[in-house]
């Protein structure tokens, strides 16, 4: 169960004439929720000095 | 009583405290297990017989269509939460929801889309499944839009709880009747392996994927919900006092 | 209840675009689908009906648009809150009244140009009776969209109830293939019917808590 | 008679305080003047009072839920499509009809009856407008800024239609810049709550 199917490298990222596809999906994917993180928080950051210039000029 | 009980336990400050000890413990568990489902799906998990390795795709396909329904679900709760007993944080959390649920929807239509080019030939069938859930994704862009649309912003949670709530009703509907009208022309193109006969090999990664994308989603949803929270509640005492 | 049928009829009627404007665009759509095709090659009749159906759906989206804003922007609705306290009466007139005025219309014209277009004569009638009834329904959802959006234009309308309208849409195709080829064609009118009445009761309760957010 | 009762009422839009814990009556036979600079809230308070909009905290109690409230705010609620007369057979059933056609030759307006009312000045939009407060029985009379565009002739008319209303045991509620003619109670807003 836990022997890699594949051989090498190569073989991983064709995975039998696949890989273009398989590996675009995982690549975009991984980078949407990667940047919706980062999104986030940068907005919490932004939250945050609104709050404190708020704050300074009470 | 009850109305008492849930604004206790709603507030929205002790809703920021209590996510912000829980989200390591979250994005951990998360990101631990994608890599783990994930690589064992993709490096260990045996080819299909069928598809080849192009099935791979599954490992993220599945869990993101999986959350593109439970998050417009979540968002139903909330909604009624909102309308019935005016709890605030319920509207805060439908509107810090609805981009992360269209955010996964799209994911889950593109891999689709993308697996669909090496199993059936083309990026898009008028199949039951993905029709259905394109009209998810414009009913969470539909919300957000209606949100942005008024400047009262207590007017606008109550009118996107009240089209969240119609929504929840009608997405049954869609995916009956979307059933009714594709199977008139085809047979369903394509059953995900119907699950019970898929191999353990296969089914435990992806459950494993499955779990840790919930738990990465309900992190990003904490980060997000914070930062709306924040805005929303800007003039608050708490809010100046925690920053 | 006959108060406002009879203000919101006479409102409507006074409003030339309002309810002549959506048969005219029906109208139009449905001369413009077979000059954008070569009709010497294709059996109209197999798809008129398509074409039937989107534009219906675009016309009652057109002919609803600011069912609710003008009363809205004037203040009517605060004023008919004051009297009855609630929008439920209101809502059920106003959309009577359009199917009524615009809705049947839309529909004679839509089953009109079906069998101008090779569809049997005898199948008229049902054509009618199917267009009128999917109105009926189209007409409650997009009441619906247009009081959420209500004075922030038609797009916001259609972007909310649009969604909401795609089973009526199927629903519609199926009949029409009833239609064609001769079964099942009473149990989908049956079944239109009891949705149309169920929704007509529902949509209008809905509607009302819509509105009342608005002018809160 | 008491009509309303107000307990420290707080509205406010997005977070922020329109007015803070207001507390009054309103009684029949009895003037209520709302005064208050711009976006003090003079508007929103009477639409609370009306029931149209619920206050963010504190309560308004009704004395009698079936009220008969006229109410005209700063929204005319008139069909700038439709001619006055079609506008007031909307309004009105046929018996207080007449009274209303009263007030249209009142005010002036007869010469432009027919005429559509979208065509008609800001002025005598107001007077077709005022005529649905003032040709119909109420026991409570809302009016927010109701001399606003108006002529002296029609001001001093609306003013001795409410004193002859104030007898007669109605009770009023209204905003206006302009000191009013009418013996009434004064509520400021915007002073106490910056």
């Amino acid at each position: 169960m836990f022997n890699s199917t594949f051989n090498n490298f190569n073989e991983i990222l064709d995975m039998g004439g696949h890989g273009i596809y398989v590996w675009s999906v995982y690549l975009i994917g991984i980078s949407i929720i990667a940047i919706s993180f980062l999104i986030a928080k940068k907005r919490i950051k932004e939250e945050h000095k609104k709050i404190k210039l708020k704050n300074a000029s009470s | 009583m009850i109305t008492a009980f849930i604004h206790k336990f709603s507030s929205p400050k002790s809703f920021v405290i209590l996510t912000e000890k829980l989200y390591p413990f979250f994005i951990i568990a998360g990101v631990s297990m994608l890599i783990l489902g994930w690589t064992w799906g993709l490096l260990f998990a045996p080819q299909d017989a069928v598809q080849g390795n192009s099935y791979r795709i599954i490992f993220l396909h599945v869990p993101s269509v999986i959350f593109a329904e439970l998050i417009y679900f979540f968002m139903a709760v909330c909604a009624l939460m909102h309308l019935v007993w005016r709890v605030k944080l319920a509207a805060y959390l439908i509107k810090s929801a609805a981009p992360i649920g269209a955010m996964i929807t799209f994911i889950g239509l593109f891999s689709g889309s993308i697996w669909g080019i090496p199993t059936w030939g083309t990026w898009w069938q008028w199949d039951a499944r993905i029709t259905s859930t394109l009209i998810l994704f414009i009913m969470y862009l539909g919300i957000l839009t209606l949100h942005a649309s008024f400047s009262n912003l207590e007017k606008a949670d109550r009118l996107m709880s009240i089209l969240v709530v119609i929504g929840v009703v009608n997405i049954p509907l869609i995916k009956k009747s979307v059933d009714w009208w594709s199977t008139l022309h085809q047979p369903a193109s394509i059953s995900v392996s119907g699950s019970s006969s898929i191999d353990p090999s296969m089914l435990y990664p992806l459950l494993i994927s499955v779990i840790g994308l919930g738990f990465t989603l309900i992190s990003l949803g904490i980060l997000s919900s914070r930062s709306y929270i924040l805005s929303r509640e800007k003039n608050k005492k708490w809010v100046s006092e925690r920053v | 209840m006959l108060r406002l049928i009879k203000s919101e009829s006479f409102k409507l009627s006074n409003k030339l675009k309002a309810w002549l404007g959506p048969l005219l665009i029906m109208v139009l759509v449905l001369i413009a689908f077979p000059l954008s095709i070569d009709i010497s090659q294709y059996d109209l009749d197999k798809f008129y009906f398509s074409i039937i159906v989107v534009s219906l759906l675009m016309t009652s989206f057109v002919a609803t648009e600011g069912m609710f804003e003008e009363d809205f922007e004037d203040g009517s609705l605060e004023q008919e809150f004051l009297i009855e306290k609630d929008f439920y009466k209101l809502v059920l007139s106003k959309i009577f009244v359009y199917v009524c005025l615009i809705g049947i219309p839309i529909a004679f014209i839509g089953a009109l140009f079906s069998f101008a277009n090779g569809v049997a004569i005898g199948s008229f009638a049902k054509v009618f009776l199917l267009l009128s009834l999917s109105n009926l329904l189209l007409f409650n959802l997009f009441a619906f969209g247009n009081a959420l959006s209500i004075n922030k234009g038609a797009m916001l309308g259609v972007l909310s109830s649009l969604p909401l309208a795609l089973p009526v849409i199927i629903l519609l195709g199926r009949a029409i293939r009833s239609i064609q080829y001769g079964d099942g064609f009473s149990t989908i009118i049956i079944l239109m019917l009891g949705i149309g009445l169920v929704m007509s009761a529902i949509m209008p309760l809905i509607i009302s808590a819509t509105l009342k957010t608005h002018i809160d | 008679m008491k009509l309303f009762s107000a307990q420290n009422i707080t509205y406010s839009i997005n977070e922020n305080k329109l007015f803070h814990k207001l507390s009054f009556e309103i009684n029949s036979a009895e003037g209520l003047h709302i005064k208050g600079g711009n976006g003090s809230g003079k508007s929103t308070l009477l639409r609370i009072i009306l029931g149209i909009t619920s206050p963010s905290k504190g309560s308004i109690e009704s004395f009698n839920q079936d009220l008969k409230i006229a109410y005209l705010g700063h929204k005319n609620a008139i069909k700038n499509y439709l001619t006055p007369i079609q506008n007031l057979e909307l309004l009105f059933n046929d018996v207080e009809l007449n009274l209303a056609f009263k007030w249209l030759h009142k005010f002036g307006l007869s010469h432009v009856q027919d005429e559509l009312t979208a065509n008609l000045s800001f002025g005598q939009q107001k007077k077709l407008a005022l005529i649905r407060v003032l040709a119909k029985s109420s026991e409570l009379i809302v009016l927010d800024e109701p001399f606003v565009g108006l002529d002296q002739v029609a001001t001093d008319q609306l003013n001795n239609f409410l004193i002859e209303k104030l007898s007669e045991g109605v009770g009023l509620v209204f905003t206006s810049h302009i000191k009013p003619m009418i013996e009434c109670k004064v509520l400021h807003l915007g002073r106490n709550n910056a």
